[in-house]
């Protein structure tokens, strides 16, 4: 092997404490050193043809640059070899400038440090081989997992890009959280018009297959060739035939089912269509709430379907997707107020959290739009707004704040003055939270032009007397306690992760955080992507968000996803494990412990079983190689022997000749 | 559809600034601090002052500062308005505030270094409250169980208000209600020396806060 | 240049990529001083160190072994730091019966960010094992028949 | 009423270690009385801790948890020193004093501490327990159900828990800290009627009666006046404090509660009369506001105030 | 202890339904025995059982792999065949296992510090004594005073895992020894005089791998990190660093795997305690992890799986 050696001097970063000259000079004793240089800027062009040339002339077969760190120019300077015809694996690099030359100023000892990690940079080279990127072919296809307005975006944005979707649903229609709200902030924009023509597209869309009432049962495969099995619930009717004209909730005699749309506020049918919008504009039948799934009695939506849809013995069916890229967009769960006993939601019946209100306030809603008292139906005097219920609370383990109830709670509150001309509007709030554009304005006219009083204090309790519910909040601002007697109490509730959202991170090998958010590549430069290729996030999975950022990082995820799938081919990074078929003894110590299932056990010609490393899921952590016990599988690039061979040239201890 | 506000002044000789308190302008004293987080057990840094603990108190209309405001003052290490306040001397110990806490600060034990710290530098501005605890535990102290009548005694004899409860007396007597003679115990002199090994590792600092909540907080379950 | 220096002692370093070797770039970028006892090993993760290489190092001279890697869930790999904690747990309980001193090897967590803390680590780790002194010497190498070869191994074949 | 089921002690017969508490022994006699005499009926075993002391309650943490925890130690061993197992105690703040000494108890540091201060060898591991969580885990609805002999029908109580019973909820870790059931569910399976309280838990004013009276006339008249005007014809209690604030100090209480003529009584003497006990063996007649009107209306089996108001304030199930 | 009859009756009845019966035979002396592979009923006559048969039999399970075995297991022994199937080394089908509950055998290691066991004469083994005619002289010992540590401190007498149980099982005899009283006692040494004592005893090493030959859970065969040339771990050097890194490889191999059946220890021509590494291992994992090796088949064994918040390990602090 002939190893070349540069030496950086990096102006004065490393020339000023080390003895560049003297590592060189220790350099060329070293085995298989063929040639050794100090460069003043070993990354810059100049530094870089002297090591092209060098390799050429002197037919260098590996190089070893002495410089800054790894995790700077690594790629510079393997692509610097590559043009120089040497593999880009055959070069390692000692880091003499941020571990040694910057740390400290004494100059004998950098300069022996340095030499040292010369040479153990010099022995791992010589356990080197040179290695291939491999590369495979990728399905021109993406899964949009949830869909809410994140998903939305996301899949149209990919489909016109060119890319086949599928959109998975869980619910019976798409829509998500933004199909529930009557107006949004802060331009009082009526929800549904603004994102019901998405919904129509997306039915439309020639590129998108639509699977609603469905979920992703597993997750296999890598980046480019996931393949995904999807199990659509059954949902007792034929959606091929129903056309959605309605017939059946009309006469459906079961009417007591919790109505989930209207969370809750009403009962609803157990067969019908969530929302006039819905898409698809299907009935469903909720199998605990219908007669005849659960008792085997009626049947009356059969009788009167015109077209025949209805079909009791419907069982779920599952579907394989090959798919290049998956985008989770599953958006949040609302807080259940309930967990908070002091404010009574749940006992008090005037106590509603603020998606129910929401639902009040729509045309479409159980009350028609008219804000009344769940209690006796009387429109309200008094309405109050509790901010922060279920959110910066330490003790309900949900520390974080949602960033959109402030918001949320100020819409709510122009639109109470709108339908309630004369009500007395209290807001009990800790700080208001207006950052985006229009929002600060939207707040202030909520209270100079409509006259919302911001209290500001946290509500203590809430309890009830007679026919009024009185809630206790606070003035910290005169220091003063207060007391409201309330007709109507809506608590702004926070946000967790939706129901089933750590399975899903399981499933997709994707991490979450301790509340349960999906894990993001990194917090400020990769927001969209995770540590898993081919895996993205968009929305409200990956940290709570108002609608604005939701839609931002639909088309994100989308972006990325199709900057992804835009080659034909993808290269997987040679640096994965690899198997020595001769050494396993098929033990499968490596099969369990892979985190990325990247390893299976496969049949030999003699019967026997052998490990085989699936190259392009395998992320090259490296856990195998440990796990083994005779070391049948090596991580290429960090072998056994050239981690040994690195740590055995820092500990040698030798007595040199002279 | 009323809104009561607390009324600014409190019923009987209870004055109290309506507006914001007004802290004196001493400087944050650090050492203030660190000695009040030593003897509660708790870091008044971790309050977001969202005022939840002033809106549940059943004694804020007779505080001069409301309960967040004691918080804040001990944030900023104002000694003087914290041991001249009579907030500290008219809690309740009722345990709403850490009940409802969003932050998980026992501000009862808070209080209650307040007011020992407040006692040690002889600051005592609710004395009545005080000479009442006073009475208590040498009441305590002397016959190993509180001897109520023993305890009227000495308290008026403290503070001079001959007609405390003096209602009462009748009817306490005639539903026969009132131990005339104190019940002694055997283990009379253990008590005393309790307390008074107490008070000596308390001058020298010795003494150890309650221990951290462990048990189950509120019905609140962090997300599955 | 003989190979012990009166003063340095041989310190080696396992650091994983993603985060510890990160910190310690930090640490360099923001100059803060370390002693320079210490050598450090590029790894793709702490879910790469074989408890063997501590035990080669520890064996074959070094000092002091010290590991670090990214904090429990932020590991680039998922788990990789969650298998390491109990294969270096399980080594630093191991090495007493050896009688090797179980504070010449550490293992702990360092972000990329963390370079105050890398400076800390490092400085304290070094103080530790100067008061320890050099590690004894499993091959006197006076006695063993220590013949230094030209070639691949450093240990002689 | 969500009759939630509430952690208590093992269903077992081991004697109890009765601590009484001071006010047991002077203005609460009564709830001493009627304690002992309900745990008799119920087979419940007690056996008083020989030689117990006060657990120094506010006084006593006012100058820092390590006195109360110190105090209340004293008994907790002098309990294990009779060979018990379980502490049970009628009053609440005695009841936390027990418990804060069972947590200090808990650590290294903690025995340490309270072993020095008591001059005693501190263990861990003897839980102590209020009397109505030890009722209700050991007797239960059903025992209560199945041994009514005078069902109390015509009583429609306002259950008031006071502060501490069930507060701060890490540490006493019985029944619901906002909303507790145990008592409900009690009276309920004797016959009772409850009405739906708001102020279960509010504050009555604790020892402020003696040096700060504006305190305790503020706020126990508003949980008297409230009681009325929930349709209450009594209310009942499981502290002595409480008790003495909104009985005894009755014609002391603010404008809104002073007139009130509804008694108060505490859960042992209500369930005492529904176990055929007589009122004067349950101290019935030592209340400031009288209790005969209602005992003879219950023990009649008539509802003192008719039976129109009762369905005016929507009877809770 | 079970009467041979019983044994040979059941090996009779199973032996025609599988390849190999594997058992213990009269070895060269009365008080040694020696594996016995039967494999028609004329080995059967062979087989014997009583306080000699020490062997773990499990060791030669791997090797054969794929046929139909059966094997006869000690309480110790069933250990070894429960990790084995746990790691899959060994297919549950193909294996029968007879076991048998041991109250002890003995230890030809305390023997021959008694008694010159190359010259013995004749043997007998009463219900709690040896008796020892060996050159000459006449021995009699009690037989704790023989038997070795594992018995001594046992807690599994009884075969864990089992088809068919001969004769009826017995209870736990009390512990006569602390099973980490020999460990306690090394531990105690100060750490110069423990790395000392491993260069001294290391030193005497002959690197003849009867300790990983013996180990029923070495299964790398023919390519044992030991004697590798691709990766290189060791060299073949005889100096006492190579001769220790071996026993490190063989330890840390075995982390909660070892069911400290002692083979490794009781095959060193040496007798250099190797079994010490071992039980230090043991005892990390059931202080650790709370796990004992070979106890459920269905376990994971603590060092292939994690938990993301470990109970008994705390992060070191710095600051």
């Amino acid at each position: 092997m002939k190893i070349g050696v540069f030496v950086c001097l990096c102006g004065s970063n490393i020339a000023a404490t080390v003895d560049v000259e003297t590592v060189a000079e220790s350099a060329r004793g070293l085995p298989d050193v063929a040639y050794a240089k100090a460069e003043m800027y070993a990354c810059s062009e100049p530094g870089q043809a002297a090591i092209r040339a060098a390799i050429e002339e002197r037919g260098l077969t590996g190089v070893v640059v002495a410089s800054c760190s790894p995790r700077m120019h690594e790629n510079t300077f393997r692509r610097a070899v590559e043009r120089a015809g040497l593999n880009p694996y055959l070069f390692e690099m000692a880091n003499i400038r941020e571990h040694v030359s910057w740390v400290s100023l004494d100059k004998a000892a950098n300069t022996r440090k340095a030499s040292e990690l010369v040479r153990a940079a010099v022995e791992k080279l010589r356990c080197n081989r040179g290695l291939q990127r491999s590369r495979f072919d990728v399905h021109k296809r993406a899964m949009v997992v949830g869909g809410g307005v994140a998903g939305i975006q996301a899949a149209l944005d990919l489909a016109e890009g060119g890319l086949t979707v599928a959109l998975v649903e869980r619910e019976s229609s798409i829509g998500g959280k933004m199909a529930k709200l009557d107006k949004t902030f802060p331009t009082v924009d009526c929800s549904t018009c603004i994102l019901g023509p998405k919904m129509v597209d997306v039915a439309q869309h020639p590129n998108i297959t639509l699977y609603a009432h469905s979920e992703v049962e597993s997750v296999s495969g890598y980046v480019g060739n996931f393949s995904v099995k999807v199990r659509r619930r059954a949902t007792f009717v034929d959606w091929t035939k129903c056309t959605g004209c309605g017939l059946c909730m009309e006469k459906c005699p079961s009417r007591k089912g919790p109505d989930r749309f209207n969370e809750r506020l009403a009962t609803t049918t157990a067969i019908g269509i969530p929302f006039p919008q819905a898409i698809p504009k299907k009935a469903t039948i909720d199998p605990d709430a219908c007669l005849r799934l659960t008792k085997g009695k009626c049947g009356v939506c059969a009788k009167v379907c015109p077209t025949g849809a209805i079909d009791f013995e419907m069982a779920d069916e599952m579907i394989e997707e090959e798919v290049g890229a998956i985008v989770a967009a599953t958006g949040y769960d609302v807080f259940d107020p309930a967990a908070c006993a002091e404010y009574g939601a749940g006992r008090h019946p005037d106590v509603i959290n603020s998606l129910q209100y929401e639902r009040m306030l729509s045309a479409s809603g159980p009350t028609r739009g008219h804000v009344v008292r769940p209690s006796d139906g009387r429109e309200p005097g008094t309405v109050v707004f509790v901010q922060c219920v279920g959110s910066r609370d330490l003790s309900l383990g949900r520390p974080y704040c949602s960033g959109f109830c402030c918001m949320a709670t100020a819409k709510q509150a122009v639109l109470t003055r709108d339908h309630v001309p004369d009500a007395e509007i209290i807001v009990f709030y800790i700080d208001i939270r207006a950052p985006q554009k229009g929002y600060e304005e939207f707040v202030n006219r909520a209270r100079e032009e409509y006259g919302v009083r911001y209290c500001r204090g946290r509500v203590s309790s809430i309890y009830r007397v007679g026919d009024k519910t009185v809630v206790r909040g606070a003035d910290t601002l005169l220091g003063a306690q207060m007391e409201v007697e309330a007709d109507l109490v809506v608590l702004a509730v926070g946000g967790q992760p939706s129901e089933g959202a750590r399975a899903l991170a399981e499933k997709l090998r994707i991490s979450s955080d301790q509340y349960g958010f999906f894990m993001e590549g990194h917090p400020k430069l990769r927001p969209v992507e995770t540590n898993t290729a081919g895996v993205f996030l968009a929305g409200a999975c990956q940290g709570l968000k108002d609608i604005p950022s939701s839609v931002a990082q639909g088309s994100a995820a989308a972006a990325k996803a199709l900057v992804l799938l835009s080659r034909d081919k993808l290269e997987s990074d040679p640096q994965v494990a690899r198997v020595n078929p001769k050494r396993c003894i098929g033990c499968g110590k490596c099969v369990s412990v892979c985190p990325f299932g990247a390893i299976r056990l496969v049949e030999t010609r003699f019967g026997t079983q052998v490990a085989e490393v699936v190259e392009a899921v395998c992320q090259g952590c490296g856990v195998c190689n440990v796990a083994c016990m005779d070391k049948a599988i090596q991580l290429d690039h960090f072998t056994d022997d050239q981690i040994l061979a690195e740590v055995n040239a820092l500990c040698r201890e030798w007595r040199v000749a002279n | 559809m009323s809104t009561r506000t607390t009324p600014p002044a409190g019923p009987g000789d209870l004055s109290r600034p309506n507006g914001p308190a007004r802290p004196d302008d001493g400087a944050r004293d650090k050492d203030f601090i660190a000695e009040l987080r030593r003897l509660s057990g708790q870091n008044p840094a971790r309050c977001i002052q969202c005022g939840k603990c002033t809106a549940g108190c059943p004694a804020a209309f007779a505080h001069d500062y409301g309960v967040s405001q004691i918080l804040r003052l001990a944030q900023e290490g104002r000694k003087d308005a914290l041991l001249s306040s009579r907030t500290i001397w008219l809690c309740l110990s009722c345990q709403t505030c850490a009940t409802r806490c969003p932050m998980g600060i026992d501000t009862p034990a808070l209080m209650d270094a307040l007011r020992h710290m407040a006692r040690a530098e002889g600051r005592v501005s609710e004395r009545a409250v005080n000479s009442f605890h006073e009475s208590f535990l040498d009441s305590a102290r002397k016959h190993g169980r509180v001897h109520e009548l023993g305890l009227m005694l000495d308290y008026v004899r403290r503070t001079g208000r001959v007609l405390t409860d003096v209602g009462l007396a009748g009817k306490v007597l005639a539903l026969r209600k009132l131990s005339l003679r104190p019940h002694g115990i055997r283990g009379r002199a253990e008590v005393k020396d309790i307390v008074r090994r107490f008070e000596d590792d308390d001058a020298k600092g010795l003494t150890q806060p309650a221990p951290p909540k462990q048990g189950r907080a509120r019905q609140g379950r962090a997300p599955r | 240049m003989s190979g012990m220096a009166c003063s340095e002692l041989k310190i080696i370093g396992f650091l994983c990529n993603w985060c510890s070797y990160g910190g310690a770039d930090t640490a360099g970028v923001a100059r803060f001083r370390q002693p320079t006892d210490l050598r450090i090993i590029r790894l793709p993760c702490t879910g790469r160190m074989d408890p063997l290489f501590v035990l080669k190092a520890l064996l074959g001279g070094a000092d002091g072994v010290l590991v670090s890697g990214c904090h429990p869930f932020d590991c680039h790999y998922s788990s990789g730091n969650f298998m390491a904690r109990r294969r270096l747990e399980v080594l630093a309980r191991f090495l007493p019966v050896l009688g090797i001193d179980p504070r010449r090897f550490v293992y702990t967590w360092v972000s990329a960010a963390e370079g105050a803390k890398w400076q800390a680590v490092v400085t304290a780790f070094t103080e530790t094992i100067h008061e320890l002194g050099p590690a004894p010497r499993v091959l006197d190498p006076d006695d063993a028949p220590l013949r230094f070869k030209e070639g691949r191994e450093i240990w002689p074949t | 009423m969500s009759a939630k089921k509430t952690t208590g002690a093992k269903a077992t017969d081991a004697p109890l270690a009765y601590y009484p508490g001071c006010s047991q022994t002077g203005t609460a006699v009564e709830y001493d009385q009627s304690s002992r005499a309900l745990c008799a009926a119920l087979g419940l075993e007690l056996r008083e801790v020989p030689d117990w002391s006060c657990c120094g309650a506010s006084p006593a943490h006012g100058r820092g948890k390590e006195l109360q925890a110190a105090m209340a130690a004293r008994n907790v061993e002098l309990a294990r020193a009779a060979g018990l197992e379980e502490l049970v105690t009628p009053c609440p703040s005695c009841l936390a004093a027990l418990k804060t000494a069972e947590a200090y108890a808990a650590s290294e540091t903690g025995r340490e501490r309270l072993s020095a201060l008591c001059g005693l060898d501190v263990q861990p591991g003897l839980p102590a327990r209020s009397l109505l969580e030890v009722v209700h885990a050991r007797v239960g609805i059903e025992g209560i159900a199945g041994r009514t002999a005078h069902p109390l029908a015509g009583l429609r109580a306002a259950t008031y828990y006071g502060c501490l019973l069930t507060r701060p909820a890490e540490l006493m870790a019985f029944d619901d800290a906002e909303n507790p059931v145990a008592m409900d569910e009690l009276l309920l399976a004797a016959g009772a009627e409850v009405v739906d309280f708001p102020f279960k838990t509010e504050c009555c004013g604790a020892s402020f009666g003696v040096p700060k009276r504006e305190l305790v006339t503020h706020l126990s008249g508003r949980i008297v006046a409230m009681a009325e005007r929930c349709g209450a014809n009594a209310i009942v209690v499981a502290c002595p404090l409480c008790h003495q604030n909104l009985d005894l100090r009755r014609s002391q209480l603010g404008p809104e509660g002073k007139g009130a003529a509804l008694p108060v009584l505490y859960f042992t003497q209500a369930l005492g009369l529904a176990l055929g006990l007589e009122p004067r063996a349950l101290g019935l007649n030592r209340h400031a506001v009288s209790t005969d009107a209602l005992v003879r209306d219950v023990l009649a089996g008539r509802t003192a105030a008719g039976e129109s108001s009762a369905a005016a304030h929507g009877r809770s199930s | 202890m079970a009467d041979v009859a019983a044994l040979r009756r059941t090996v009779l009845e199973i032996l025609p339904r599988v390849d190999l019966v594997i058992g213990w035979q009269r070895g060269p002396d009365a008080l040694r025995a020696a594996p016995l592979l039967m494999r028609n009923a004329a080995d059967v006559d062979r087989l014997i059982w009583d306080r000699t048969c020490v062997h773990n039999l499990a060791t030669f399970l791997p090797r054969e792999k794929g046929k139909k075995v059966a094997i006869i297991v000690k309480g110790c022994d069933s250990r070894s065949v429960i990790q084995l199937v746990q790691e899959g080394l060994v297919d549950r089908e193909d294996l029968t296992v007879i076991g048998l509950p041991c109250d002890g055998v003995v230890s030809q290691a305390k023997l021959r510090r008694a008694a010159d066991m190359d010259r013995l004469e004749s043997a007998e083994i009463g219900a709690d004594h040896v008796e020892i005619t060996a050159a000459g002289k006449t021995l009699r010992m009690a037989l704790d005073a023989v038997m070795p540590d594992k018995c001594l401190s046992c807690a599994y007498p009884n075969a864990l895992l089992f088809d068919r149980f001969v004769g009826d099982p017995m209870e736990p005899p009390q512990q006569r020894q602390d099973p980490y009283a020999r460990l306690d006692a090394f531990e105690a040494l100060p750490l110069e005089e423990r790395f000392d004592f491993w260069k001294r005893e290391m030193s005497r090493c002959i690197r003849c791998y009867a300790c990983r030959n013996a180990c029923p859970l070495c299964v790398c065969r023919d390519y044992c990190l030991a004697e590798s040339r691709q990766p290189h771990y060791q060299s073949q050097e005889s100096d006492v660093r190579e001769k220790w890194f071996f026993q490190l490889i063989h330890a840390t191999h075995l982390a909660g795997r070892c069911t400290e059946c002692g083979e490794c220890e009781r095959a060193c021509p040496m007798g250099i305690p190797v079994l010490l590494f071992k039980k230090k291992l043991g005892r990390i994992m059931t202080e650790l992890f709370q796990y004992e090796a070979g106890l459920d088949v269905s376990a994971t064994a603590p060092l292939l799986t994690f938990q993301a918040e470990e109970e008994n390990i705390v992060e070191k602090q710095w600051l």
